[in-house]
C-alpha cells in the first residue's frame, strides 16, 4: 500500500530522482500508470533510465543499457540536481520529526553512536536542490519522533516560515518536503510546515497512527480513505516490478 | 612508451604503502575486490580508506585490520543493509575506526578540488544540518559577489587511487562505459594510479575511440589485467552484480568469527584472483554473463 | 515524448530575443554558423555575445549589427589573424563594441558555475597579470582552509545557448564525438537550448550507447536539423575545416564594404542553409569530406 | 631556424602544451627528433594527439582521430594545466619585457586600444601553471619593450627573486619563462630572472639584436652560435611538416 500510495503522489511529476528499494518500486510503478512521461534519474550518473529488470541496487547494471545518457556523478549533482532539474527527490529516514527533518546518520550520540546509520548520501543534497522531497518510510514510535538525534537532511527546519525564510536568504532550489507516505496513510505538510495526516490506508486506524508516533499528529478534518490498491497496481508490482517480492512481501 | 603492465602482487607492494591515503573508487559499478583483497593478504597497516560508498570490500578490509580510518558518504550494503565489521568499530562507548564523512556531492567535490589542485571546491549542500558540525573540515565561505554563503569542502588527493575498468593499454590509456562514478577525478587528484583491468587492449583500440578515455596513461603507474577483479560488483558489458553474495554477506558480516572464517577461505588461503575465479567456479560466473547490447559504430573520419 | 524538430527560422524567431545573452558555443568544432546567419538575417538586435573564442562568426554578426557586447576569452580568426568587423568597433577612441574578458579557463569556469548554480567558481589563473583591473567581475577570494587565496569568475547564465552536434533525436537528447569544447557546461547554464544536428536519429541509435550524450533532451527546446551547419567550421567524422573559407575572410573582413557585400550575397539574400550549401557547390563540399575511421563498438550488455 | 631551435630546447620533455602555428611546428619536429616520448596536449581538448597532417588550427579534426584522449575543456585546463600535469607550455606574445612578462590583450590602453589583440585565451594559465614556460616569437623594437602595455600572462614579474616568493606563497606550480626563442637567437633566464642571450643563429649578430629591443640586454660571456639546421631537420619541416610553406617560408 505504502508503494501504491507513493506511486500516486507521483502523478504528472517530470524528472524524477531515484532511490533504491521502495522508492524505486514506487516510482517505476508510477511511470507505468499515472506518470507515463516521467523521467527517472539515478544518483549513479544516469538520466532517462529504462531499466528492463527491478534493478538490484541503485547502480544496477540494467539501468545503463538503453538509458539516454550516463554522466560523470560531478555533473549529476552539479548540473541535474544542484543545477535545479530535479522535480522530486526521494528520501527514506531512520528518523523523521514533525516538521519533515531527517536523520540518516547515526542514533545516540555521533561520537559514540548505538547505531551507526549510513550517513547522509546524496540525501542532504536532495533535501536542498530537489524541487520537492517525497519521504517513504514505515511508522513506528521510535522513527517518528518529537527530537531527531542528528539532522542529516534539512526539511521545515523549526517551521514553514523559518523554513521558507531560509530557503529564500540561502537560495535553495527546493521547496522542502511534500509529503510522507507511510505504511499507516499519506502526510502531507500544513501551512505551519507541520505534518498532517490526510489520508489513511485500508485497515489503518488513528490509534494505530497515533501509537507509531512520537507526538501528538495533526490529522486532517476531512481525514481520507486512501483507496485500495486496484488489480492493475497489484499485478504490475508482483509481476513485473518485484516478482520475488523482495521489497513488499 | 614503456608497459605497465604488472602483477596484482607486485602492484600493491610496490605501490600501496602503509599510513598510505587509499580510494578505491566505483560507485557500485567496477569496484576492485581484486586490489582490495591482495592489500588484506599483504598485511597493510594504518591506511585511511576513502570511497563515497564504503561497502563490502571496505568492510572486509576493515575486518581484516589494515585501516584505521574512513572518508566516505555512504555505509552500507547497498540494497542489502548495514556492514556488520564496519558497525563493530564505529558503535558504542569506545569506537577504533575513525570517521570522516561528507554526503556523496562533497566526496565527488573533494577529489575534483584534489583533481584541479584547488584549495577548496563550493557547493550548496550542508545548509541547516548537523553535518558541518560532526566534521570541522565541512567550512563555509562567502561568495565575492554579494550574494551569500555557500559551503566549501577541502581537497581530497590520496596517495593512491585504485579503480578497475572495462579495458586499458599496456601504457594505462584507460576506457571505461556504463556508470563513471568519480573515478576519473579521484585518479587525477592521486599520487599514484593502479588501473585494473578486464581486458589488456592494443594501443590501436583506444586511439580508434579517444572520447571513451577517461583515465590517461599519463597518470598510471600500474595496469593490472585481472579478468573478474571486480566481482561480486559490476563490469558493465561483461558480468552482472552477484546479488547473491551481498545477500550472503550480511550474515557473515554480523559475526566476527564467520568473517574471519571467510576472510581465510577467500582471501588469505588463496593466492590471487585467478584461485578466487576457480573456486568461485564456471556455473556461477556464467550466470552472471549478461547478453549482447552492442553500442553500434561512429566515424572520427581520417582527415590526412 | 513530443518532438522538437523546429526549422532554423523558428527556432531562432522563437527562442532568440532582442538584447538576449546568446552562446554559440564550440572549440573550432561544431560551431553553428547555420544559427548565426539566421540570427542576422533576422535583425536581432542587442545581443550579448558569449563564446570563448569570438572567431568568423561573431565578427560577421557584430559587422550586420546584432551585437553590443562581447564576453570572451580570445579574439581572432584561429590560425589566421584578427578579425576585421571587431577590430573596427573595439579600437581608437572611441570603441562601441562592449568587452567583458576573461581567459579560457574562466570562461569555462563561469559556465561550469552557471550550470552548477553556484556563486562563483575558484581557479588559480589571473595572480599578477591586468585581466583583474580590467574586469572587475574577476575577485579574489580566500580558502576557507588557511592556505591562501585564488581567484573566481561569476557564473554565466546565457540566455540561449546553440550548439552544432552529430546527431540528436527528436527529443533532444544529443550526442557528439570529437572535441567537446564547453558545449555541455554552457548548454546546463542556460535557460534555453538550440541544438542543430547534421542527422536527426531514432530514439534507439541514442540509447544504444548513453555514454556518448553529452545534452539530454531535458534541457533542448528545439532541434533543428541542418546537414552542413557548422561549415566553414568541421564536423567530426562528417566534414573538414574550409580553411579556405577562413583565409578568404581575413581580407573581407577589414574592408566594411567588403563585409558588407559578403553578408549580403552570403546570408541576407539566401533563404536559409540548404540555400547557402548549394551555392557553395558539391565540388567544394565534396573535397571536405574526410576518409573513414570507425570507433569499435563496445558491448554495454542486456540485463533482464 | 626559430623552429629548429625551439624543438631542440624540448629535449627530453615529456608532456608539452601546444599552441597553433610555429609552436605547434616546433613541438611536431621535437617527436621527430630529440623527444620522441613527448606526448602532445591541446587545449582544445587532446591528449596524446598524433596528426596525420600539420594540424590547420588549435582544433584540428586531425588532432583528435587517433589520439589517446579527448577530455571536455573543464577537464584539461583543470585536471592536466591547472592540475600540474604540464611540464612545458608554449606562449607566443606580442610585447615581452625582460622578465618574461607578456601582452597578448592591447596595444595602448586598455579601454581605447591602439591594436585590439587576442588576449589571453590559455595564456595566463600556461603561464602560470605549466611547469615552464617556452616563448616563441620574433624580435623587434615593438615587440621587446622596456615595459608591456598590458600583463597577460606573468612571467618572472618583477626579477627572479619576487617572482620565486610570490610563485612560492600562492602555491603556482610553474616556475615561469625558462627559453625565449627568437628569429636571432636563444634566451634564458638568468639568476636575477631576466632574459641573456645564450646563442645567436646564423647569420644573426649582437648588433641586429641590440637594434630589435628596447632595452640594454644581457648577452652570455660565452655567446655560442646555434648549429644551422640539419638536413634532416630541414627535410622533416619541408617535406612532413609544412610543405606549403606556410609557416616556415
Amino acid at each position: 500500500m505504502m508503494i501504491v500510495a507513493a506511486a500516486r503522489e507521483l502523478a504528472g511529476q517530470r524528472i524524477c530522482f531515484v532511490g533504491v528499494g521502495l522508492p524505486n518500486i514506487a516510482v517505476n510503478l508510477a511511470k507505468r500508470t499515472v506518470a507515463p512521461d516521467m523521467e527517472l534519474v539515478y544518483e549513479a550518473g544516469v538520466f532517462g533510465a529504462r531499466p528492463a529488470r527491478l534493478p538490484l541496487s541503485i547502480g544496477d547494471p540494467t539501468i545503463v543499457t538503453g538509458a539516454t545518457a550516463v554522466t560523470s556523478m560531478f555533473e549529476l549533482f552539479a548540473f541535474y540536481l544542484q543545477g535545479g532539474l530535479i522535480d522530486v527527490g526521494f528520501l527514506g529516514a531512520a528518523q523523521i520529526d514533525r516538521f519533515g527533518n531527517i536523520n540518516t546518520t547515526v542514533i545516540g550520540h555521533y561520537a559514540t553512536p548505538t547505531t551507526r546509520l549510513p550517513g547522509s548520501g546524496g540525501a542532504c543534497e536532495i533535501a536542498i536542490n530537489a524541487r520537492q522531497v517525497f519521504v517513504i518510510m514505515r511508522q513506528s514510535a521510535r522513527s517518528f519522533v518529537e527530537r531527531i538525534d542528528f539532522r542529516t537532511s534539512p526539511g521545515n527546519l523549526g517551521g514553514a516560515a523559518n523554513a521558507a525564510r531560509i530557503r529564500e536568504e540561502q537560495g535553495w532550489l527546493g521547496r522542502g518536503p511534500s509529503v510522507v507516505v507511510t505504511d499507516l496513510g499519506i502526510w502531507h505538510f500544513d501551512d505551519e510546515g507541520e505534518m498532517r495526516l490526510d489520508s489513511l490506508h485500508p485497515g489503518a486506524t488513528v490509534e494505530r497512527v497515533r501509537e507509531t508516533i512520537g507526538w501528538e499528529p495533526k490529522i486532517a478534518t476531512a481525514l481520507a480513505a486512501t483507496p485500495p490498491p486496484t488489480d492493475e497496481e497489484l499485478r504490475l508490482i508482483r509481476v513485473e516490478l518485484d516478482p520475488g517480492g523482495s521489497y513488499t512481501s | 612508451m614503456s608497459s605497465k603492465v604488472a602483477s596484482m602482487r607486485d602492484a600493491v607492494a610496490d605501490l600501496v604503502r602503509d599510513g598510505d591515503t587509499v580510494a578505491i573508487e566505483g560507485f557500485t559499478h567496477l569496484i576492485s575486490f581484486a586490489a582490495g583483497h591482495e592489500i588484506i593478504r599483504q598485511g597493510k597497516r594504518g591506511l585511511t580508506l576513502a570511497r563515497l560508498t564504503p561497502d563490502v570490500i571496505y568492510d572486509q578490509m576493515v575486518a581484516a585490520g589494515v585501516a584505521r580510518k574512513l572518508i566516505f558518504s555512504w555505509l552500507g550494503n547497498p540494497g542489502v543493509g548495514g556492514l556488520g565489521a564496519i558497525r563493530r568499530v564505529t558503535e558504542g562507548a569506545s569506537p577504533t575506526l575513525e570517521l570522516e564523512e561528507y554526503s556523496h556531492f562533497g566526496m565527488v567535490a573533494r577529489y575534483t578540488a584534489g583533481a584541479a589542485n584547488l584549495p577548496f571546491f563550493p557547493l550548496r549542500s550542508y545548509f541547516e544540518t548537523d553535518l558541518p558540525n560532526a566534521n570541522p573540515l565541512i567550512r563555509t565561505i562567502e561568495s565575492p559577489y554579494g550574494d551569500g554563503v555557500v559551503y566549501a569542502v577541502p581537497p581530497l588527493k590520496p596517495d593512491v587511487t585504485i579503480v578497475h575498468a572495462q579495458r586499458a593499454s599496456a601504457a594505462g590509456d584507460t576506457q571505461v562505459w556504463g556508470l563513471l562514478g568519480c573515478q576519473k577525478e579521484a585518479a587525477f587528484a592521486a599520487d599514484r594510479v593502479i588501473v585494473v583491468v578486464e581486458e589488456l587492449v592494443a594501443d590501436e583500440v583506444i586511439r580508434a575511440d579517444p572520447n571513451r578515455t577517461i583515465i590517461p596513461g599519463l597518470i598510471v603507474d600500474a595496469v593490472v589485467v585481472e579478468p573478474w577483479g571486480a566481482h561480486p560488483s559490476y563490469v558493465q558489458g561483461a558480468y552482472d552484480r552477484d546479488n547473491r553474495f551481498y545477500l550472503d554477506w550480511d550474515p557473515i558480516s554480523r559475526s566476527a568469527e564467520a568473517t574471519e572464517r571467510w576472510l581465510r577461505e577467500w582471501v588469505h588461503d588463496l593466492d590471487g584472483r585467478a584461485a578466487y575465479v576457480e573456486k568461485l567456479g564456471s556455473e556461477r560466473l556464467a550466470s552472471l554473463r549478461p547478453g549482447p547490447a552492442p553500442s553500434g559504430v561512429v566515424d572520427y573520419g581520417a582527415y590526412r
